[in-house]
Parts: structure tokens; C-alpha cells; sequence
């Protein structure tokens, strides 16, 4: 709305100017290094990405053990994959059921578990979304294609403080045979923060 | 605040309209807003909670107006101008004279380590917790004019704690250079007709991460 | 619904900065856009509760950046396209054919009359009234998509009838197309400290007037 | 803020070429009459102010039968001067005392006793007033030039019904002698809102 991000992509875009005109001035006064800002932008492009997240959830659908501990201490278990860091220093599993399923949102600013699924989008971010997933979820999730059986609870976890949340989505049928790698590619970035299942494989 | 921020229950802002394949920026420039907002945070000159007020002290016309991360580019600009980091001056003419790197520059060789580490906002606290869960807690009802993380549409309302996660540096002072005052943080559930009255979808609950002082016996 | 217009105790806003010697208008597209609305009001089509919902239903980055004149000409649009009396063809071109004069047109000598007439919306009611001066009342806790006028700032809090006013056209419905249904109308006070909590300043009471299903026994 | 209400006094500004096509559209399918419209523009310019309200404040100081009409039936009171119509359908006087200033507000839109004030002030129809004064009264009077005694409580009116809020302001100390024109001159606009005091005479 007003200003739909379509409209960044073109040259016209005086944020285009302006974010140069910062970098330049953030360069020249030696508070930043252009270098330091292309490897912060290649993490989260190759390295930190929901990638993470699926790998994870693989994992606690495989390994029981790991899922229990992914269930006390989700932090630890996490980081034994080795993903740790800004905004996923204090992570908590969610784990949804056939009577309950999780969503995540931040209602008071953009509060997203990075290390697991790297930057949010854009409808994460929305106030549409941030607004309304607290009040109407299911009217929300039915614009993501998912509706849910009327007597599946739903819980919304408003990521108020520090705590960032993954959703462990349930297991789909069908997929007893399948080893990790596989699992992980039926993890969306949608499952993952409850506005999707994990996919039933073809 | 009751800024711009504070969505939970708001209208009128349409469909959520999520993208189908959506890349990861929707411009070169949103890359490097990212970025250029880690590296500045890096300066340690700024707590989170800082960058979030100033995030949400926006002008609501902007704010509602903006991309997230022109909100960003927005917040950062006043923050650099706060801590005499860069002159309006030089922000309004784009032009600035060189100067050796800050001491606590990130350079690019300290990239990996930083994003890695994060910020723990975690801290212990002596005293003992004031609730315990499956107790009932009433949200207390305050308007500050400062940085808080009580949304309004949970203030005024009963839930149940249903875990007690430690102490957390209380982002209601820390925002403003106040003090970290740590405060145990709790996980609280909110049965959605309790926060919406009739108008709750059915089945729903919700829950926040509600700091100490956020909460009084119900 | 709880909207953009939904303005108490919302912050971010700045100084009220009232103007010194304010004109009546800042441009002259400002009277047109004041007497437009007034003119086509007069065609009956809608009641003023379904202007301000066409007003409130604006998008919040809209309705935040409009000087009020431009929410009102936006709102008009809207419900002229509604009740096919122009359409967003006619709007989008600029261009329409000539049509002889509406039936109800607002004529140049009916407009002292009408002015002075007004549209009063008190309504007669059988039923005793459920409150009386004096007792205290609990205002409900409702977050409806559709128009309302139980403000979210005064929604589940402690007040006093002050007074009694008879039967009033209910806005929730009338906004709607869903009847007039009328309900008894009362002023009911409410402290500052049960509004605000301890941020209130002292000494202030709020007033508001309700319908009285916005009200339960306290 | 945003677009600040200067900036409309130019022909660049959209909304002038907006309000210009919608009107001869209006105009050319016989929906309004420009003449009337004209009328309309010239009843809020000439007949119908902030001086119909001076004059009924003026009259409720001077007259104590009238005062008490006005508190007991303003809406026949006001009528009985030739005030009546649109936005004023249902009026109500409040009157301030040493021990309570009266503040009208409409938080929820732009409520306003158009029959005994006129048109809104764009102060009055802004977000920054409808969402403080509620709130923080004492610092939006402040904003206006108007500090109360600590002692004196404020009551804030919310229009959120049809009621409309006409505030009496107290009279002035040294005005006794004056006739009911001298003191309609002492009652501004302001003062009927409750953002300020009547004028203290010169």
C-alpha cells in the first residue's frame, strides 16, 4: 500500500539517493567499511536463510532425542547445528499438534529468528499482517492458502521480547522413507512461522 | 509509546498479500540500508531498544508510508545525529570530511564473529520470581510516552503464566539510557476473547513475553 | 472498527500547533470540497454515520498524510462510486454526460432551509432506560469491523452515568444500511486514572456519550 | 505534518484539480447545483461563526434566566437566538467554574457545534490534538497559552455521539459594566472550545 515496494525497483526511488548518500558519509567519516557491509549482506544471502530453520525441523522430525531437546532447550539444540547469533540469541521451538497450531508474529516492530530463518519478508514486516494476525488469524492464514480444521486451536505467539521463535510444523504423511535432505525440502519459510504446512511430497 | 508501531487489533490496512517467490530485497538499495543499519549498530552506541524507539517515534504518516527498511534508513539517520556521529548538516548536503575509522568500527574481518555472537540481552536477577506458572496475572494499564514492549491491546487483561525465562534487560529504560534494570520475563497466555470480547475468532489464545513489572497478581 | 480515526491516547503525532488568525479555508479547493460534501449529502443517499465510516475506512497511510477537506473529498468519491451516482470511469476521465437534475439536487433556495434544519437523529424509544444517573458502568469490550462509536481508549473500563438523553440513531447499524435502531444515549464520566492508569495527569475526568449496548451493570 | 496545509495554497496542489473535475462531474449529471454550493460556502463565511456563540455566551453571562435555560435546554435556548441546523442539532452547554474547565474534543472524527462555531479550525480535526487531549490535557492547553491552577480539574468532552459541546467560559473579572455586544467581543473561539479563557478587557 501507498508506496508498494514494486515501485523500489527502478531508479527513480529517491531511497535509492539517500541510502547512497548515508553510505558515502558513514564511509568517508570512518564509521563504517563498505567491505564489512557486503559481508553482512553475503550472509544473509548464502549463509543465514531458512535453510537453517529447515534443517532443524528435519532433524526433530528424524531424531527424537533431538526434538526433546529441542523442546527444553531449544537454544542449545540449535546451536549444536551451528546457528547462533544476532536475532536468535535466545530461541524457543514451538511444536504444533493436530489440536494446536502456531503462528509468530511481531506485533510491536519486525522481531524474527534470524539465525534459523534469516531476514523476514516483506508481509512479516506489514502492518496488515502485524495488526491483524493477532485478531483474526484464520481470515489471515486463508490469504496463505491455509485453512485449518475448525477444531485446531490456534496460538499466537507475539515476539514481545527477546525470545524468537521457530515453529516445528508437523511431520506430513507419506514420508517414513525419506532421510534428512529430503525432509528439509518440504520445510517452507511459511511453516515455519505458521502461516503454512510443511509440504506433502509429490 | 502508543506509536505507529503499536498494530495488534488496528484496521484498515488491507490484505496481507503475501509475494509468491519473493526476493530477498525489492531493490540494490534495500541490501545495503540492511547492512549499513547492522554495521552503525556495531558502533555500540545504541542499545535495540534505542533503535526500535526510534523506529516507532516516526511521524505514523511516515511510518505507514514507509518500506520496513525505509523506516530503518529514517530511525538510523536521527540516531546518528543524536550521538554526534553525522551533522544533519552533512545528511542534508551528502557531503562529509574524511576521517580516521571509528575505534569501534566493524571491520570486515570481525563480520562473521559479530553475527555470530549477537547481543544477549539475558542478565541474572537475585530476587525471586514474583510469579510461578498456571497463575493468574492481570497486565497492569499504563500509557507511557516512553519505549515499552506491553502492547495495548494486552494491557488491562488476565492470562496465566506459563513459563518464567530468567532476567531480561527491561527495554522500557534501556531505551532511553536509563539502565538495563534487569526484570524476570515471563511467557503469558491470553484467551482471545479475553483480549477481543465477542468479536474473538473462536479457539484462539495469545501470548507475549511480559516483563515483571508488566504484571500484577490477578 | 478500530481504524486510523480512532485517535485518544495515540501517540507520535507532534505539537497540536495551533495556527495564529487561521483562515477559513487554506485554498480555495477547500470551500468547493466543503460544499460538495454538504450538496451531495442533501441527495439522501447516505446517512452521516456511513460518511464517517467512508472516512475511517481509509487507509491509515491516507488518511495520516490528508488534511481533513481531502479525507472528506477521498470519502465522498467512495460513496458516490458506491451508489452509482458517478463512476470510477467518470472519475478516472474527468468526463461525463449531462443528465437532467436529480430529484432530490440540493436547489440554491432550499439551502438556508436545509442548514438550518439539519438532520436530527434523536429517535423515540418504548423501552425504560437500563441505567440511571449516578450508577456505575462497565463499557464492553468489542473490536467490530464494522462502525462504531465506543472509542478503543474508553472500551472495558469504569464509568458513571451522568445523564440520560433518550433514544439515538445507532451508528453501528445506520452506517451500515442495517436500520436505525435506536438505543438510549448517556453521558457517562469517566476518572483519568481508570482511563490511563498511573499515567494520567491529575485531576482530569473524561466524558463520553454511549449507546447502551456499549454498556454493561459494573 | 506530512503535507502541512501551507502547501495547498498553490495550483501545483493535486487536490485543487481533484475538487475542480469532481465538481463539474457533480455539476454536469445534475447531482449539485454550483450555486448552491456557493450558498453553502457563503452561510459559514457570513451567517453562521464563532460570533453566534460569542453572543449566546455573551447573553448566558448577562442574563441569569437565560444561563439557566441554557443549562437546562440549550439546544431552546440557542434556538431561541436563531441558531439551529446542521451540527447543532442536539446542543449542550457546559460551563466552567473555578473548580472545573470544560475541554471538547472529537476523537473519533470532527464533531464540532457548527451552528454556534462555524467550521472547525484544522487544529481542532488533527491527529495530534484528538489523540492528546484526552491524554494529556494540561500539555496540549499549554501549547495554546493556557496554564490552569493546579487545583482546578479539567473535564474533557468526547463527541462521540450528536450531542454537541458549547463550553461557557467564565466571565471575565471587570466586565461589569459592559453591555452584551462589549462582551461577545471578549469570547473567542477558543474559549468556546475550552482550549482558552475568555479575553480579559483591556
Amino acid at each position: 500500500m501507498p508506496h508498494d515496494h514494486h515501485d523500489h525497483d527502478n531508479h527513480l526511488d529517491p531511497m535509492d539517493a539517500r541510502v547512497r548518500a548515508l553510505e558515502t558519509i558513514l564511509t568517508t567519516k570512518g564509521l563504517i567499511d563498505p567491505v564489512a557491509v557486503d559481508t553482512i549482506i553475503e550472509t544473509y544471502a548464502h549463509k543465514v536463510g531458512p535453510q537453517n530453520g529447515a534443517r532443524v525441523v528435519a532433524k526433530a522430525w528424524a531424531e527424537p532425542d533431538f526434538a526433546d531437546w529441542l523442546r527444553r532447550d531449544a537454544n542449545a539444540a540449535i546451536a549444536s547445528l551451528g546457528y547462533t547469533g544476532r536475532q536468535g540469541e535466545h530461541m524457543q521451538a514451538v511444536f504444533n499438534t493436530p489440536t494446536q497450531h502456531n503462528v509468530v508474529v511481531c506485533t510491536l516492530c519486525s522481531c524474527y529468528p534470524w539465525t534459523v530463518l534469516g531476514l523476514p519478508p516483506v508481509w512479516y514486516k506489514s502492518p496488515a499482517y502485524r495488526s491483524r494476525v493477532v485478531l483474526e488469524p484464520r481470515a489471515v492464514l486463508a490469504e496463505f492458502g491455509l485453512t485449518l480444521p475448525e477444531d485446531t486451536n490456534i496460538r499466537v505467539w507475539d515476539s514481545t521480547a527477546e525470545l524468537r521463535y521457530l515453529v516445528i510444523p508437523m511431520r506430513p504423511d507419506g514420508t517414513e522413507a525419506m532421510d534428512q535432505a529430503a525432509l528439509a525440502a518440504l520445510v517452507t519459510r511459511e511453516s515455519m512461522i505458521g502461516t503454512g504446512l510443511a509440504r506433502v511430497p509429490a | 509509546m502508543n506509536g505507529p508501531q503499536d498494530l495488534g487489533g488496528q484496521m484498515g490496512f488491507g490484505p496481507v498479500a503475501p509475494e509468491q517467490d519473493e526476493p530477498q530485497y525489492h531493490a540494490a538499495w534495500e541490501a545495503r540500508a540492511m547492512g549499513i543499519t547492522l554495521a552503525c549498530g556495531a558502533l555500540g552506541q545504541w542499545p535495540l531498544d534505542e533503535g526500535r524507539f526510534a523506529r516507532e517515534s516516526l511521524h505514523p504518516a511516515i511510518y505507514y508510508n514507509a518500506t520496513y527498511y525505509e523506516i530503518w534508513i529514517r530511525a538510523l539517520e536521527k540516531l546518528l545525529v543524536k550521538y554526534g556521529l553525522v551533522s544533519a548538516q552533512e545528511l542534508a548536503t551528502g557531503q562529509a570530511l574524511p576521517a580516521p575509522a571509528h575505534a569501534r568500527q566493524l571491520t570486515p574481518d570481525r563480520v562473521p564473529a559479530a553475527l555470530a555472537r549477537g547481543t544477549p540481552t539475558d542478565r541474572p536477577v537475585s530476587t525471586a520470581p514474583k510469579f510461578t506458572p498456571g497463575q493468574r496475572v492481570r497486565t497492569i494499564n499504563a500509557h507511557p510516552q516512553h519505549h515499552t514492549r506491553l502492547p495495548r491491546y494486552l494491557r488491562g487483561h488476565t492470562g496465566v503464566i506459563e513459563s518464567e525465562h530468567g532476567g531480561f534487560v527491561l527495554p522500557d529504560t534501556n531505551a532511553h539510557g536509563n539502565g538495563e534494570n534487569p526484570e524476570r520475563l515471563y511467557t503469558v497466555v491470553f484467551d482471545g476473547a479475553e483480549v477481543w470480547g465477542k468479536d474473538a475468532e473462536p479457539g484462539l489464545t495469545i501470548s507475549a513475553d511480559l516483563w515483571e513489572g508488566y504484571l500484577e497478581h490477578a
